[in-house]
């Protein structure tokens, strides 16, 4: 919210270089920084996943618990998603309970998985009304430079597909392990794509810096059928109806890009 | 306690369970000034939705750190009534609550002219008494009113609506059984400086060809809200006019 | 607490007119401002209500849930008080968890209700032990001009009265809603009446600015049979024993006047 | 782990379960001048409550921003321990504890020359040991002692006593089965200055002459208390004068 | 850990003596400060004790009561110590939820409490998985003038010797309580030594004056048979391997000593 | 979900359930420099243990009144990210991670020049990503290694490694199932400055003799892990160097 003199400065090379179509770190407007992904890198999680985009790093570890589900959908399976800015990971962010950005990277990346369905709440009831599995993503923000939200849903989508149960029987109300595992039932492969608005342009995949001086951001979270299944406008500027149009058809594009590299063949 | 979920939210000739239209804003009453402490204030009635807003500021920051030299520091507080919903809300705020917070500040902000007020804070509190879905936007709505009540100078007011689709067809203004029960909701708020999207969420699943109709819906919604938005002021100041010149 | 010049001025000026019989609103010693009273204004509540007295604003819901009885009390219903001062009531009200005057308000309501015994607990026990009705009264404090105590037990006594309960039939343990509503059953009809202290003299109903400046208040609260059920002293100053008994003979005249806008027939 | 009930509370003589008269007090002891960190200190049992309370200051008011012009910032903390009951209490305050600590405090501070002070706090803090009904008014008492110890400047002693009704008969200082069992349960504090009443809560079932009767009553309890405190004050003077005459 | 000057003034005092084996307060360097042991002294608690050492004072009440075991050993009772630094026993213990320093103190008693099997934890267990009888250990520190951590152990071990449990009979997984009451079965007694370092030298029970100055603190507990069984380095100093080996000779000598204080015969 | 007790930990040769002999150290795996905002930052493996550690500072104390006129204020933070145990821990830090962020700390704290950077705060946290018993000691090195990597002016890196009794046999550098199923578990941090310990902890059983040589021999470890930690810091040094001079 602050502007010391150093980000005006800053804003105004960033802006110059994008409404010429460039940027800072020598990107197209339209492209991601580099990605790598690693997946079961916390063998204690039911899944796991980092995700590398540019120097933003981010761990996502998965763990499944029994417990009780809603009241309003007993038959259903829980989904928890949870987000810790850990004060590792950025000079700016403190220990202590989530604050809003936390909270709402969290909604953000809970919704994208939730509304796609790409977890099969209904598969883990075990008991109706009394017992369900809980499905816990926790992200876990290792490195802060810039559009953590992309980074955080990538790798919460590796996690789970990455994500394995142990078997099991119901027998007269309770549970029996068996051996062996079985992969968690992924259904849909939800991908968003975050774009920050900087003197009416749109760039795709913002960093820190641009992040710094942008006006706005907004977030389309696509499914592998290309539709939109959640969207979120952040910051304190506003989009035209065009470029929000504009923003959905590239974010589906470059959603099917990212997919590929979480889900193979 | 629970509702019921009825067979069908539309019927085959278009109409709604509350026997709207498709593109039918649900009933509204709007007032400004309603409370007697805060600088501005407003409430508005859109369906079985009650929700008051309150704006205390421009006032010095508190706590002192927070201030902004440059510009006043816009907060907002969307709160729930513990009896608003079918099952009591405990009254500590949710995630929920703190996102809403954050989207509702980020809407209003572009309208505002922080810049007049630096060092300043201007907090606008949401209440919502009952909810029935669309509550977030219902929210924008009347505390860019209870903003242009304290006398913030603004580029204009912020309206919100939601679009949605609802069993296969786009229709406006979702209720509580239409979010919960179709297929994807989408709230907007806009304002007609710079035709403005200062809010823009979505759940569900929309093809891009209805996602843009969604938009175009909800900001054709969002402009009637404020034609009511204006007319609302304007009776105001009439009202006061008159009883300043009796 | 603290006492700025503005207030001392003031004071002198409230003190002078109070020794005079007078008050700054026009109104005398013991006449409270005028009532309006509103019931069944949320329709998603169990019961509501709304007074203004004056300007100030209190709107009170009640929610009737499923829960546990507590240990000592096996087989009774649960009442519960919660008061916020929500901050669009006053620049004086910030947001955050309930602080000292909050509490003591709830508990100034629910030590009303309970002690008259106005709801019977015993009938609100489904399954001893096991379940129970918790009455839920929220008092919600929309504007603050003085007397929160005595609007706020006015319109938890209108909202309770006003509150109905589905219909239920218990069928081996478990509860089967039927159609239909009905009252919850109240038995009594506790009214408080508040009193500052003002330069030695007692005004009822105070408002803001008399708050301001006076050096203790009572609540004294009396029961549809003129016996008090409730009393609070409050503020940093003190009482007589000959005031104290004044002003119980004064609550319990002013009680039934109040009673009556609530209580019709 | 829980008291069985007992049948009767008053037998036809009008003695009390615990052998008392009806207008007879617990016994009671008294200490000052029993904690070796604060300024000034006090222990009181009555029956089987013992409390502790401790003072600190004046001293500067931190933080600084509660700091008044022209007096100290008088604090009470009341707490109960968590053993102090029959069910283990969590150490974290509840809303009794919170009120108590307000109540308790607007009863001490009608005796203390807070103008004496400005900019300073005076923060006084109970500790209930164990607790057996009254705990509010035996807190006020010794509270009150620890303030006198801490040589802050005070009108006068407050002494604090609950009246009550049980089983249909006025009792003086009700323990905690009268209590929980009774009819009626009237807390009062008083000082002699004044013959001001600072502390008055009642729970129950009074008639309005029942309600006079129960006042006075408890205010001559807390006379006889005040005796109390004033020959311990008195005792611990005469002993500290001979050991710095010896 | 701010040392104004008159600390160090004190400090370099305080360590000219010791290294003359000589103490502030008279003691030699291995001397305890009297100590006053008192236990029965809260009826309502389960079990109680008070322990003067010099002028700190501590009192630890014992609680018991039904609860659910951990899920990862259904047999066993629990045993939760915890420690409150209430704001009446120093200048600086403020109001509030415990801070760092309690939290450790707790733990310290605990570890010497759960390593020692000074409670047999298997038979505190009523219903496997369900219930198990739960020991709540409270330590309340009254006044703080030094080594708190000895004086609660001792206050907590005594004070467990001090408890009684009703007795009571299992029928059909009910409790049934019955007449009397029995001592709680203590098998094993802690005793925590504490030494602080000045200068090179260790001193026993270091009183608030020498832990202010400081280097670093050790606390040793040794059980009835002269184990070891817990440990605590404290402060911001360092210990060499020969001053350790040298401090846990002297606790066990110093432990037997204070044992004989709470085990009588 | 859990695992399941093996018969034996250790078998009749004295080779225990992870093949390693009594004195043998966990593979280790250590980096510097992990992080990109941080000013200092470091990684470990030591068996499944997975350890990140960052250093911030020195810079301003903040809130101010935490400053320290003379000297830097150390802080650490020890939090275990909830998907690093069994069964998921709250995010919210737990009474053990408090007690352990104060013994790191002060395990930490005697190699730091604290009294060169008056007035700052050095801010280190420490994020257990998976745990596997042992994390307090692995904690101590790579933090070490973090506040080495941010350049402040060290005595000496502080190694740690626990020794403990397992079915009646002293070890080193203890598992977690070790940890849980053995008699004793002694952490200890170890400086080659002053041949200083600086944390030493210890639950379980020991006698005197067992206790002076668990203490031995965790020094040992300590040395061993230092000679790592060294190299480490050398092999950065130089890929740093060889990276400028090209």
């Amino acid at each position: 919210m602050k502007y010391p003199i150093m980000i005006r400065v800053k804003q105004k090379q960033i802006a110059q270089l994008v409404s010429l179509g460039k940027r800072l770190d020598g990107r197209g407007l339209n492209d991601y920084r580099g990605i790598q992904l690693e997946v079961g890198v916390v063998g204690r999680a039911e899944g796991s996943a980092r995700v590398r985009l540019g120097k933003t790093e981010v761990l996502v570890g998965t763990k499944i618990e029994l417990g009780e589900p809603f009241p309003d959908v007993p038959n259903q399976g829980v989904l928890t998603v949870n987000a810790e800015l850990v004060p590792l990971a950025s000079p700016t962010f403190e220990p202590g309970p989530p604050r809003e950005d936390a909270i709402e990277l969290a909604r953000v990346v809970d919704r994208g998985v939730r509304e796609s369905k790409a977890i099969a709440l209904e598969e883990l009831c075990v008991e109706p009304g009394k017992k369900v599995f809980i499905v816990f993503v926790d992200v876990y923000v290792l490195n802060h430079d810039g559009n953590l939200i992309d980074a955080s849903a990538l790798a919460a989508l590796a996690a789970l597909l990455n994500t394995k149960m142990f078997n099991y029987e119901v027998k007269e109300g309770k549970i029996e392990v068996k051996p062996g595992y079985k992969p968690l039932s992924v259904k849909n492969y939800p991908i968003a794509v975050t774009f920050a608005q900087i003197d009416d342009k749109l760039v795709v995949d913002p960093w820190l810096e641009e992040e710094q001086v942008m006006d706005a951001r907004i977030t389309i979270t696509t499914d592998k059928d290309g539709k939109i299944c959640a969207l979120q406008k952040g910051g304190y500027g506003y989009f035209t109806t065009q470029q929000v149009l504009e923003a959905a058809k590239i974010a589906k594009e470059k959603a099917e890009e990212l997919r590929k590299l979480v889900v193979k063949g | 306690m629970a509702q019921k979920k009825p067979e069908k939210l539309i019927d085959e000739k278009d109409v709604r369970l509350d026997g709207r239209g498709l593109k039918e804003l649900r009933p509204m009453k709007i007032e400004v000034g309603v409370l007697g402490n805060a600088d501005g204030s407003a409430y508005i009635e859109q369906g079985k939705n009650k929700i008051l807003a309150a704006v205390y500021g421009p006032k010095e920051a508190h706590p002192k750190h927070l201030a902004i030299p440059d510009r006043a520091l816009l907060r907002c507080r969307y709160h729930m009534a513990p009896f608003s919903v079918e099952e009591r809300k405990s009254p500590a705020p949710s995630r929920r609550e703190v996102e809403l917070s954050k989207v509702i500040r980020e809407a209003l902000e572009p309208a505002v002219f922080v810049e007049y007020y630096p060092r300043t804070s201007i907090d606008t509190f949401v209440e919502v008494l009952q909810a029935d879905g669309g509550t977030r936007c219902a929210a924008i709505t009347v505390a860019s009113l209870a903003l242009a009540d304290a006398g913030i100078p603004m580029r204009g007011l912020v309206a919100a609506c939601a679009a949605g689709k609802v069993e296969g067809r786009l229709v406006l203004d979702l209720d509580d059984i239409e979010d919960k029960e179709g297929e994807a909701d989408l709230p907007l708020a806009w304002m007609s400086h710079s035709n403005a999207i200062t809010l823009l969420q979505m759940d569900g699943s929309l093809t891009l060809d209805e996602f843009g109709q969604a938009v175009n819906m909800a900001v054709e919604g969002c402009k009637q809200i404020h034609g009511l938005q204006k007319e609302t002021l304007k009776a105001k100041y009439v009202a006061v006019k008159e009883e300043v010149e009796e």
